[in-house]
């Protein structure tokens, strides 16, 4: 299959999805630029024009609120945040009244269908507030659709899957992501929502991650397969609705389970898989759940900080051999160079 | 596609025997038809003896839902909903009651929904404040302060990129104004030249507090709608035809690609904010007796009533008539309602 | 001691506040009305007058960071929301601004120690609006510190620390609780801030539980009692920081553990306790950890489906019964009759 | 007090002999000490060169912090820095070194803060958008628009209730005017008379984006704030003196109790939005190079040098000497702030 980056199939999932639904449009500040979202508007911006590919005011909560009305009359919105942080300005439209429109009408208004793309931000010294991860405070309300890409098929197929989709979506996209390269096939195929994908089998332990992480789990993973140990790397992909039965399966079979997310652990996912596994997997568990998540602190700027405040493929592997029993100092220097030349 | 009264084919028997469609009179310097000014009474009749009905069974701890009554507002949901077509957007606030009725909602369906039976308009699962009724264009209200301004505009921009020329209309209170939303949706509106139509239904009050709180001294809205380039105008919102007149306008402008309109409706509430009571019955007094009576003395429908009368378009003895004949319709429905079935437990997830 | 309701040691806990401490104000939609956030700002209005006790227009962002700005000159606002669910509008202020501050700015500007007051409501058709709990999204973030009181005494008592406490801090009362009576002392005795309290010890299974939930508990608790389970009822009191050590001691006793939220399952609460039993007291659980939470749906309006949303004692003790391993059946009427006559 | 050019009690030696203190000259029909025009220029040179060492140095990856340039636009933050004094509490946005510096902000520890090192401003914590300078009057800068507008109405609201003279400032970008909670905050500093002033720097584009995106045709900023009952002047952001004037009328309506200003500069930034590029250079067209050519021709520090020079107060040579003389403090202080100590990673949760 031919391969395309990350960025390139979001590129192509919002012109395959503009192209069978006229209704679809897509806006947000700065989506018309020639950098387009780091290159994931442009082709669309070429192929339907301003009329369907339009930037906006600095208008966060209004313009949730404008893609709502919009989906109420049949549109299918594909709103963009160059970070997920400013989303934290449309929380109103979005959980107070996107999530809960379908059911607090008693389904007798219909429903909003907008997709909501945002951007989670790392390193660079980025910091505080453009480095945030949503998941886990959106994916706390029904009525939401809570997506995460790890991949390049993912991150078209989540996108044309949400533009079909009957609820308000909300797509967090990595910009560490946003390069990676893999296989994307040409026709439109949807990733199904609510299903986990286990991107690796495994028989001795389960990693359960997220987003970015899914990459760093799969190079612990080949790491640890140095170190004999046979990782499972489960991609969650959609934090809600939540793939609970692809997790407790890989769980029966391994055992023990660690949770790797790009957000901090209090109330997020990394609890809420450990906390499936304590109710759930409970007889199959042979060794406590681990979480690994952002140090608890908010995102520093400082390189040195930065290295320590961010987990990555190291930390997962030395963590499972921890889990295992082997030494974790046997963890080799397996963490990919960060090429990453800012400044966004 | 004509509004609302023009398209109407049949008049109610108890209208008599003047043929008053064909009659035209002029008011505020207009010329109408004078079923208009009859259609708009009748709508606010209509209002009126639900709002009241509400106001009279609310005590009985059965409608368990938030209720922010409308008596008082009747002018500006009637006078707007008649300017607007079938297929237009409206959409309301906490205080939607007038405006689903003046739209065309069920009187049933909205009892149903204060019981939180099954065949309520959002089937129990929205209460007072989450109307929707899409059949009327009535969308929905929301009780988040400022949420359908935004969401109005939403449906206008839709209904722009469509190329039809829908408009869509949002009712809110003065007290939207200070939400930041609102001026964010304007400007966008403004940008884009929206079909959008801000109804502000300034009755000197958010929940207790007076303006004063709220608003520096001398704030006129309009000039900050024009400020965002969005044509105003204030009126008097107790004014049913003069609020008609506003509409209309504004939605001939927007109808026509010229843009968004802001109609701020001078008017008063007459109930306490939410629940049934008079705040003085309440021993409440944040606002004063006198005050309150004025306003009273300025009721839409009984100025209405008086234009019927002097324009002779109807006695007294025939609108006592009709609504009579809406109070029985509503008492009606409202006891079919509370007869209605409760929604199934199990069925709590349904509609999600 | 002398007892006092919820809302009443609420009112005392504020003008103590404000007594010992010039800087206090307290500010907020409806705070200078006679009915008074439902009596809890009256006293304080008559005392320190208008210029300390002020109504707000409806900005709940700006108001937010008008209150950051102000502590920042040393002020100590005590901002209040009649209803928890008007703050999702100003996330950013609290999230973005107010909890990275002192970190963002490597404590060269000082912190800012705003307290808000939010009021969860519950029932009474207040719908999918007006009885949230925002408990969890809040807590996942580094910085702010989240309170919920249950008692009376630690709803004054939680208060005058967050009037003293060095970071910007979010207490979540219940409006079902503001009728609840327990003792109060007189003088300003702080709760501390991160320390759960058990307020019934017992042997056979632990019942963490949060705001309205631990009474619902208690209930719980005395009805287990009758079937000769002991019960031991953790009040959590603090979200962020959590008392994880209190947590795991009684984990460590009883072994069995049920966790019982204000708010719903996915990354809230009840997965955070469940995944820290998990990761931290995996050796010392007998049973899978249960999580009782609300309904995963919009709250309802109508009654029948209300009283189906909500978890009670009831659902508590039937819950506990099982994981003991007797017929939750057995469980009596012992829910309290709802005597809330509304509207808010 | 006094503001911070009448504070001053040393003049730079470079000035030479002449007495700049005592001799006075009119500007824009408003006499002033001639030592004002000297510091307004000399606090430009001071950003002018700050901000250029950082586009030299910028490329060599070292400063991993994504920064927003103020070249062009230091007329506005040295006009109203000056106009204030050191216990007023000023606030910005991400394009915040001009008002840093401005402040008297230290040059080595904005530098350190770039190289995220522990002796920058937010100790490595904050990076280029999160600086802070409490001793100078720099309370925070945040890269998020329009959190600092609420915030710095909030520090008024602190001064108003203790009583005291003191007065916020906050600098925004237009793009502001956007979002909601600016005119949420102007609302409430209208009607509590806070002593705030509303600094917006309009330099025509947010990020890429014209106004023609972003407001109606015909837009006048100033109309929206004077609609919120907030007195506004429009002025030559590229004027330093005439900032500087509007911003002293600002102060003394805030000192005075009179309540909140709003100042609409207008002026252009030269490089990138975010780095060290000119848009032309990168390759961007979104904005012509006739239209950058003839703002650069407005250079704020050019006018300056050009009024000094026709009101006699220095000569082209001491003008470059000044320049050259901040230059080397500037490039010092970037050398000796790229040598700083690191933090320490296990001091990650410092300062929480
Ligand atoms: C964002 C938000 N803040 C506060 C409230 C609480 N609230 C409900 S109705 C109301 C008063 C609104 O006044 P106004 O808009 O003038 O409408 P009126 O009730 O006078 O019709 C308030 C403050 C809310 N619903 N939403
Ligand atoms: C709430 C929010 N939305 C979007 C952004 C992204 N953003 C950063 S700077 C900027 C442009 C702002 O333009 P303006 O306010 O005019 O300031 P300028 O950059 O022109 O100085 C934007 C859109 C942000 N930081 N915050
Ligand atoms: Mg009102
Ligand atoms: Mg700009």
């Amino acid at each position: 299959m031919r391969t395309l980056k990350y960025h390139q199939a979001i590129s192509e999932g919002t012109v395959q999805a503009m192209e069978r639904d006229p209704n679809v449009f897509c806006a947000g500040i700065a989506v018309d630029y020639p950098s387009g979202i780091f290159g994931t508007t442009t082709e669309a911006l070429k192929r339907f024009g301003p009329a369907r590919v339009f930037d906006t005011p600095a208008m966060e909560n209004a313009f949730t609120g404008i893609c709502i009305g919009a989906a109420a009359m049949g549109k299918r919105p594909i709103m963009v945040h160059p970070r997920n942080d400013f989303m934290l300005l449309a929380f109103d439209q979005l959980i107070n009244l996107a999530a809960k429109w379908r059911y607090m009408y008693g389904g007798n208004a219909g429903s909003v269908p907008i997709v909501v793309r945002a951007v989670i931000g790392k390193g660079w010294g980025q910091g505080a507030t453009h480095s945030q991860s949503l998941q886990a405070p959106l994916a706390h309300f029904p009525g939401l659709t809570v997506l995460m890409p790890a991949t390049p098929r993912d991150a078209k197929g989540l996108l044309l899957s949400a533009c079909r989709h009957d609820h308000p979506t909300i797509i967090l996209e990595h910009r560490a992501l946003y390069n990676v390269e893999g296989e994307v096939p040409e026709e439109p195929e949807e990733t199904p929502i609510g299903k986990a994908a286990i991107l690796r089998p495994g028989r001795d332990l389960t990693i359960v991650a997220t987003s970015l992480m899914v990459q760093e789990a799969l190079d612990a993973a080949e790491e640890l397969a140095r170190h004999d140990v046979d990782a499972e790397v489960v991609d969650l992909r959609s934090i809600r609705p939540l793939d609970e039965e692809t997790v407790l399966a890989s769980v029966k079979k391994t055992g023990r389970v660690i949770v790797a997310d790009t957000s901090w652990e209090r109330c997020g996912v990394t609890s809420e898989i450990a906390a499936l596994c304590a109710e759930k997997a409970f007889h199959d568990l042979k060794a406590p759940v681990r979480r690994l998540a952002l140090a608890d602190c908010p995102a520093p700027v400082s390189q040195t900080l930065e290295q320590a405040f961010y987990p990555k493929a190291s930390t997962i592997a030395r963590l499972a051999l921890h889990v295992i029993g082997i030494d974790p100092e046997l963890v080799g220097d397996i963490d990919r160079e960060d090429t990453f030349k800012g400044p966004y | 596609m004509s509004n609302r009264l023009e398209q109407k084919t049949e008049m109610p028997e108890s209208w008599g025997t003047r043929d008053l469609r064909e009659r035209r009179v002029t008011v505020h310097g207009q010329a109408l038809a004078a079923s208009v000014l009859l259609d708009l009474h009748r709508s606010m009749q209509r209002i009126r003896h639900t709002e009241e009905t509400i106001a009279r069974l609310y005590p009985q701890q059965e409608m368990r839902t938030p209720t922010h009554l409308g008596t008082g507002q009747e002018a500006v949901a009637a006078g707007v909903a008649a300017a607007v077509r079938r297929d237009d957007a409206l959409y309301s606030h906490h205080r939607c009651h007038n405006h689903y009725l003046a739209c065309g909602g069920s009187v049933y369906r909205l009892a149903a929904e204060l019981y939180g039976r099954v065949d309520g308009a959002a089937r129990g699962r929205g209460g007072s404040v989450h109307l929707t009724d899409r059949d009327n264009g009535f969308i929905v209200s929301s009780a988040i302060l400022g949420q359908t301004v935004a969401v109005a505009t939403g449906s206008a921009l839709a209904f722009r990129m469509d190329g039809v020329d829908r408009v869509a209309v949002t009712f809110f209170g003065e007290a939207t104004c200070e939400e930041g939303v609102i001026y964010e949706s304007m400007n966008f509106a403004a940008i884009n030249r929206l079909p959008v139509i801000y109804v502000c239904e300034n009755n000197l009050y958010s929940t207790e507090s007076p303006l004063s709180v709220r608003q520096p001294p001398g704030t006129e809205l309009c000039a900050r709608a024009e400020s965002f380039s969005v044509p105003a105008e204030k009126v008097d919102g107790n004014d049913v035809a003069a609020v008609y007149l506003a509409a209309r306008r504004a939605v001939d402008r927007a109808r026509s690609g010229a843009g968004p309109s802001f109609i701020e409706c001078m008017t008063y509430r007459w109930r306490e904010h939410v629940g049934p009571q008079f705040d003085h019955d309440a021993g409440r007094t944040y606002r004063t007796k006198e005050e309150f009576d004025l306003w009273v003395e300025r009721c839409p429908l009984k100025q209405s009533a008086a234009r019927l009368i002097s324009l002779g378009l109807a006695d007294e003895r025939e609108i006592s008539a009709w609504a009579a004949e809406i109070e029985k319709e509503v008492v009606a429905d409202f006891e079919r309602a509370r007869r209605a079935p409760w929604p199934e437990a199990g069925d709590l997830f349904d509609y999600l």
